[in-house]
């Protein structure tokens, strides 16, 4: 019997000259920006120069300590942020509110936070509630990291699940209730295995932050913490010890490369056989127990999150004994003299500027990738979908040391380009991007494509007017989130040599890197303005997407 | 008090629309109601409220004495099956049936063999194992219907449990829910569009309209005496007449309590008769499963205007353009009758001579 | 072979193989239209319009790259040896000169400019790199803490019980700073005394934080913190008296003098550089009075160039001490990861 | 080669079930072809087949002389209509309906009428702004209709397009589509799990039954001459008997090409008649929307047991279990008939007597 291949199966269309450019465009920017530069690094340091053998490394029991600490504070802190971030997460994916969008863009801003801010808010926290000594002292020690990693992360819990569970059928829910199902009964029979796919996304993420975790475990957890990624950092930059960090870069690697196929196969697998079909609003929590909920997950979500925000501000305006705005109006007069400091309007361009280009190819590349990983060829997707994360999962020396030595000849000198720090950005977004769009592609119902074609809509046509629309909502999201990690100066761009367009965190470092009080408060100052902005252009990203839909 | 559903003086809201208005409705353990009409007017809404799953802009729910306003649905007691069916697409067949026994904490083996029975019952033996995503849609309808059904809830509330099975299957099901029901003792709300299974299934039948509960009556008396057009329209007859139109035709309302300025002619009220009074042009007449329809054009009414069959709501017929030539009557002939066989020799446009059977008319009050 | 490793760091010092630019051909060489890049460390600033009057007077353009700290801007280079990111590198100093040397990072080039330069400073003989800047990394103590006690004078007296849980540091494997306390603590009390000291300071209630900022800005609250003694600059005060706010006329800080241990930092030309002639007019123009002179207060630091004149800030309330603790570059790029190795076993297990 | 879908001996697997098998099927521009046939034969996965939706296992597919084979969905201007309504949920009722347009770049304003329309036509004006998940099941399903007609595909393809809505919007909607369909001559696929509604909207009717065509003819002759059993009871014939048993009878199969073994009785081919041949026991009565069923037990036919009804995948009446007394016939009674008086006067275990009509008698295979 002759089988014929299906005529459409829309789900696995992407074919031809599209899956051609889709499946190239993230491929050749995962194999030039990352894959050809930690190779590169990681030949150098193995090419035998060294002072130290590489197997010597492998041989230290002080490494296997480190190992063994990043390991699980990386675990338990994703565990933790899960904890915290769900309940967000399910305030305001599944109740509407006044001000839910803020709530939504307002968890993003521990990203823009720099480290030694949220290194001093938790002091002052721990101090306040007398914490910072005796038994019960938290300060510097590895409770202080997993929380600050917590405050940094439950933003990606937020977008990534809260998003998703908006694509729950509340009927399913309703279902269950009417079947006897107690709430907890409901959470553990429908909502649950439906977050499944975006739990493990979000983990992922939260994982690899965590795993490369660099200021908060530096700052935060003091100088006795280690992890692999400080470890790299300190043998690569201050023992000029290549070997070394070339052998810890190998087990970071290795480490993140079995976390990811782990994760993106379990995502993979728990994705359900009916898709979403629909996508109701949330409703108006309506009695008083469900507002009171509300408000509570809300609040405390807030104030923890923005607890660094509030001790940032608090600076900004602490103006020898009291309170004024002499750091802001000393920031805007500082452009004539400028001995220290960019001109701030000008570091807020370069911050934009940065951040546009980078958020931009983290969209176009990430939503490429994650067309192909949905609807390309199988293996070739699985492996794309794996392999795009593991950026996020490297330490930013590596990536940063490698494109330093790896993209040295024309017509790929990029070391100098302006382009670079976007495209170092971007390396970190696509993996959001991704881990956003993956699985709600996954999970559109088959049939609204399948209607779509019988109306006439090539595949090109349905992921434009079906694909893209209904995961819309979340890639906002997740580019908001792009931009805020841009804005934030994550990653590999702090070992580039940057071009001298200071961005507004450069700025900030530079101001803090002297002493003098007035410096200090500026830099809070220019904290602030940096969070204000972070706000404004997320909330901007997120709603012109949602001004384009019915409702949603 | 006595057990069983009270609903009084219910209303729900979506925003600005409202979906159910001042309804009241009981429903008494072993007694199935069923709710009839037509698409949006509520009957889903209803089902939901009592359920516990919509607001309530008014009114109350009781079951006995206990007021369910406070009472999570989850702790109600009450079954309902989605008209969406609404399966849990991460569980198969077997374990979607199994969900509310497994929330009862019945033993596994008990909710096996359960599971089996209501597989069993519903036409699905050997589906246990099935991933709900390869189902056809009536297959779906069904494991929802299974699955409403396996863990015996006080009030069982069925949403167009049928709607997607075919005749013979829909027959057999419905006589074995009414069997169900009746063996366990419970309540049950019965959504259904088809009357037949309305009749099939129902103790009473509740009709709805535009939100609100019009009748409230056992079936053959809402099909015999349906008050008012629209319920008369709903219920498939198809020849409701103004008063004046009737006197013409010699069939005038029985002096009734109610305001009647119209009469329906219920099925077999107008038969083929050589020595009838009636005269008519045959204008169609088309082939049905149970019946030969006919249209026919009654001499002398077209310029009254008071048949219906033309447009609205209720407009039937489709031929309503042709009732200005003259006011059309609707005749169903039952296969096999010499009522068939006369209309078989009649044809179309030829003249035909009807007479008007007294008995089968009842008096209704016309919609504006 | 280019890295740091397989040679000796005892001739880190020694003649290097290449022949270098001739001053008076880069002189002569018309290099008008040039553009040459300038790499750095995060914390290279300069005034406004500076590199203008370079390009003014050369026609050569200046881009500037900057990334990190001075370990990371060593590590780049010597990573990128041969086929360097830019032309001329400025931010090397002496705790990190030998590792550059020893990856034939530069291409000597002795600048005419030298003759204004101390030859104290020129510590590569061989011109492969030019000092352009000298600072002190000493402890600092708040003035206001001290106003009934006196403040500390010396090393010795942070592991007295008057000076308990007064002490921040930071740590030498992360910080610059906390490397060269660590290195003046060697200076001190030699190679196998540092550890008892730094025992001490432990069991006196010795603070190490990752970073100056922390210990700076956190710890020692820019003078008003819980710690009221720091690692930080000799120029501190300087800093503190121009950044006031609210304005001051004293400094509020105070220098300990003999804690210091100096830093030279060192510009040269990037071997492989394609404008060797237009690189060496840079290091000229580092070296010259407008350069100098705008050093001070922009990078706290004292200009190498001893007729450059200092801001008022500066001649005011500090000065370069005048008996630094020193180590040798070559003993220090031999010896600085057992050191730290040995400070970290000893102060943070 | 004239213009239409052929569809050859085409077969679709889902793993190892056949869900279509060796299926031929035409469908001339114009003419609208209506699929019946139990719950989960094949009908949907056909539709799908010929969308284009689902691989062919064998067979082909084609429009004219152009074999659809590698023509994908979008290329083949057939529309289709999910039995599941799958509306975009991100877009609003209008912009669903217009969707079709817009692939095909009508201008708006032409698209903005056409929406209007359609939307007027399934009975839902000014629903173009409401959001998706904001409609009832009827609602939704007109709307599915509604975007599934709209941009006029060659061959419209309509899964159960009416099976949510009440009998009378379903009567009007179905002479619509068929008024559509015949106006615009395309072609038409009309999957329906109601004869009535296949009878009214069809030229002709094919019956599938596990994943094949049994039977494609017109729709009268279909119902008249049901060719075997499995038809018969599906077009609701309840009556079905051995041979044997109609001898007895008194109802011989006439002779015939085919190898019926037993008949069917067509309706009123049993009345009551005090003079008719058959002694029987009236056992139930039972009221229905346009009949009174009844069920007797006709003596000495018994113990033969070649009288259906009981059990089975025909199995439809759900009182087989009495058939253990004595065989049982079902006997239809329209509404003012006079079977239907006469049946009213006779109480439940009283005797009767039935006459046998052979005219309205067929021929049929029986399911062994
Ligand atoms: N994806 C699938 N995988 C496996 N089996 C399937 C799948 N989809 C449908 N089936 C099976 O194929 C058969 C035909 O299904 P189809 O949906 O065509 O039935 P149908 O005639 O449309 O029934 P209904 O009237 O209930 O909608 C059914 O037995 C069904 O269980
Ligand atoms: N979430 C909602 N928001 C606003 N209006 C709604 C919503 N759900 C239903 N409606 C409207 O409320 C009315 C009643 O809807 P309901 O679903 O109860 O109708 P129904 O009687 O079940 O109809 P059907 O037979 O078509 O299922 C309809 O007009 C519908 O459009
Ligand atoms: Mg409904
Ligand atoms: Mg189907």
């Amino acid at each position: 019997m002759d089988e014929r291949r299906p005529a459409l199966n829309p789900r696995a269309s992407l074919r031809g000259w599209r899956l051609f450019v889709a499946t190239a465009l993230p491929v050749a920017f995962l194999a030039l920006f990352f894959a050809y530069p930690v190779a590169s690094v990681i030949a150098r340091g193995l090419d035998g120069r060294g002072r130290v053998h590489p197997a010597d490394v492998l041989g230290q029991a002080t490494t296997w300590h480190v190992v063994w600490f990043t390991l699980w504070q990386a675990v338990v802190s994703t565990l933790l942020t899960l904890a915290v971030g769900l309940p967000a997460a399910w305030a305001v994916a599944r109740n509407e509110f006044r001000g839910r969008s803020w709530v939504r863009t307002l968890v993003v801003v521990p990203f823009v936070m720099p480290t030694v801010v949220v290194g001093a808010a938790l002091r002052s926290a721990f101090a306040r509630f007398g914490l910072d000594h005796g038994t019960l002292h938290l300060d510097r020690t590895v409770w202080a990291i997993l929380l600050a990693h917590v405050i940094f992360n439950v933003a990606v819990v937020v977008r990534i699940v809260g998003g998703y569970w908006e694509t729950l059928d509340p009927r399913l829910v309703e279902a269950a209730r009417t079947l006897g199902a107690s709430r907890r009964q409901v959470w553990r029979a429908v909502t649950f295995p439906h977050l499944k796919p975006a739990l493990w996304s979000a983990a992922t993420v939260v994982f690899l932050f965590c795993f490369t975790s660099f200021g908060v475990i530096l700052v935060v957890g003091g100088p006795t913490r280690a992890t692999l990624e400080t470890e790299i950092w300190r043998f690569a930059t201050q023992r000029t010890d290549f070997t070394t960090a070339a052998v810890l870069a190998i087990v970071q690697l290795v480490f993140v490369v079995v976390m990811v196929i782990v994760s993106t196969r379990a995502e993979r697998r728990t994705a359900a056989s009916i898709g979403i079909a629909r996508l109701a609003p949330a409703p108006r929590p309506r009695t008083r127990a469900a507002k009171a909920r509300v408000a509570v997950v809300v609040a405390l979500t807030l104030t923890f999150l923005l607890l660094p925000l509030a001790v940032l501000v608090e600076r900004s305006l602490s103006v020898g004994n009291g309170y004024g705005l002499e750091h802001y109006r000393a920031l805007m007069h500082r452009d004539d003299q400028s001995a220290l400091l960019v001109p701030p309007i000008e570091a807020v361009k370069n911050s934009l500027v940065a951040a546009i280009e980078a958020t931009t190819i983290a969209v176009i590349v990430g939503t490429s990738a994650s067309f192909v990983v949905v609807g390309g060829r199988r293996a070739l997707g699985r492996v794309l979908d794996a392999s795009l994360m593991v950026p996020l999962g490297t330490s930013a020396v590596t990536l940063g040391f490698g494109i330093l030595i790896a993209l040295d000849e024309p017509p790929l000198d990029l070391r100098t380009s302006h382009l670079i720090v976007p495209i170092a950005q971007a390396i970190v977004g696509v993996p959001f991007v991704m881990r956003v769009t993956v699985p709600m592609l996954r999970q559109i119902d088959e049939r609204l494509r399948e209607v779509a074609a019988t109306l006439g809509a090539s595949p090109s046509r349905v992921r434009r007017e079906i694909d893209l629309p209904i995961v819309g909502r979340a890639l906002a999201a997740a580019a908001g989130f792009a931009f805020a990690v841009s804005l934030g100066e994550f990653g590999a761009t702090a070992f580039l040599a940057r071009p001298d367009r200071p961005t507004v965190p450069v700025a900030m470092y530079r101001l803090l890197g002297q002493p003098g009080s007035s410096l200090r408060g500026q830099a809070m100052a220019l904290g602030v303005v940096l969070t204000a902005i972070t706000v404004v252009c997320v909330a901007v990203i997120e709603r012109a997407q949602r001004g384009r839909r019915v409702g949603w | 008090m006595r057990e069983g559903l009270r609903v009084e003086d219910v209303a729900v809201r979506y925003g600005s629309t409202v979906a159910v208005d001042a309804v009241d409705l009981d429903v008494a353990p072993g007694e199935i109601v069923a709710v009839i009409g037509p698409s949006g007017c509520g009957k889903s809404t209803l089902l939901r409220a009592v359920a516990g799953l919509e607001a309530l802009a008014h009114g109350s729910v009781h079951w006995g004495a206990t007021d369910l306003v406070d009472v999570d649905a989850h702790r109600r007691g009450f079954g309902l099956m989605f008209q969406e069916h609404a399966l849990f697409p991460h569980r198969d067949v077997g374990e979607n049936v199994a969900f509310g026994l497994r929330m009862q904490r019945v033993t596994t083996t008990e909710a096996s063999g359960r599971v089996r029975d209501m597989l069993a019952l519903v036409g699905l033996p050997g589906f246990a194992h099935r991933r709900v995503d390869e189902l056809s849609g009536g297959e779906s309808q069904r494991v929802a219907l299974a699955r409403a059904l396996a863990p015996r809830p006080r009030l069982v509330m069925l949403d167009e449990p049928l709607g997607s099975l075919d005749r013979s299957l829909r027959e057999r099901l419905a006589v074995d829910i009414r069997t169900v029901v009746r063996e366990l003792g419970v309540a049950a709300l019965h959504v259904t569009h088809d009357q037949d299974e309305a009749f099939t299934v129902a103790d009473r039948v509740a009709v709805m309209r535009a939100g609100r509960i019009i009748r409230d009556d056992i079936p053959e008396q809402v099909w015999r005496d349906p008050h008012d057009e629209f319920t008369a329209r709903f219920l498939g007859h198809r020849n409701v007449l103004a008063a004046q139109v009737a006197r013409a035709l010699g069939l005038a309302p029985e002096a009734d309590d109610r305001a009647a300025n119209g009469i329906v002619l219920l099925p077999g009220a107008l038969v083929i008769d050589p020595d009838g009074a009636i005269a008519a042009t045959l204008l169609d007449s088309r082939f049905a499963s149970t019946v030969v329809h006919a249209e026919v054009a009654v001499d002398g009414i077209g310029g009254i205007g008071g048949i219906g069959g033309i447009g609205g709501i209720g407009g039937i017929d489709g031929i309503g353009g042709i009732g200005g030539i003259g006011g059309t009557l609707h005749l169903a002939a039952p296969h096999g009758s010499a009522q068939a066989r006369a209309l078989r020799e009649i044809a179309v446009g030829a003249r035909v001579r009807l007479r008007a059977n007294p008995a089968m008319v009842a008096p209704v009050t016309l919609d504006h | 072979g280019n890295d740091t490793t397989n040679r000796n760091a005892a001739n880190c010092l020694a003649a290097p193989t290449s022949a270098g630019i001739d001053p008076v051909a880069a002189a002569n060489k018309d290099v008008r239209g040039t553009e040459i890049t300038l790499v750095t460390h995060d914390s290279f600033a300069v005034s406004k319009g500076l590199l203008d009057a370079f390009t003014k007077e050369t026609g050569i353009t200046v881009t500037v790259l900057q990334s990190g700290d001075a370990g990371q801007l060593v590590s780049q280079a010597v990573l990128t040896a041969g086929k360097p990111v830019g032309d001329v590198l400025f931010g090397i100093d002496n705790t990190l000169l030998c590792r550059g040397l020893l990856a034939d990072v530069f291409t000597p080039y002795a600048s005419p400019a030298l003759a204004d330069v101390p030859d104290a400073l020129e510590l590569d003989t061989h011109h492969r790199v030019t000092p352009v800047d000298v600072g002190d990394v000493c402890l600092n103590y708040a003035k206001a803490a001290f106003v009934r006690s006196a403040p500390p004078m010396s090393l010795d007296d942070l592991t007295t019980p008057a000076f308990k849980g007064t002490f921040v540091t930071e740590n030498p494997e992360t910080s610059s700073p906390g490397l060269a306390f660590l290195l003046a603590t060697v200076a001190k009390y030699g190679e196998n005394g540092f550890e008892g000291y730094w025992k001490k300071l432990r069991a006196n209630g010795l603070e190490v934080t990752s970073g100056w900022e922390q210990a700076y800005n956190e710890s020692f609250g820019g003078g008003k913190g819980p710690r009221t003694v720091v690692t930080s600059y000799a120029t501190s005060p300087a800093a503190d008296l121009m950044f006031a706010d609210p304005p001051l006329t004293e400094p509020t800080i105070g220098v300990v003098e003999d804690t210091c241990f100096r830093q030279i930092e060192f510009a040269g030309v990037l071997a492989g550089t394609k404008h060797p002639e237009a690189a060496a007019r840079l290091i000229d123009f580092l070296l010259s009075k407008t350069f100098q002179e705008d050093i001070p207060a922009n990078m706290f630091v004292f200009p190498a160039n001893d007729k450059a004149a200092l801001p008022k800030e500066f001649t005011s309330s500090v000065k370069l001490v005048a008996k630094p603790l020193t180590l040798d570059p070559v003993q220090i790029e031999a010896k600085r990861d057992d050191w730290t190795s040995r400070w970290t076993n000893v102060v943070l297990r």
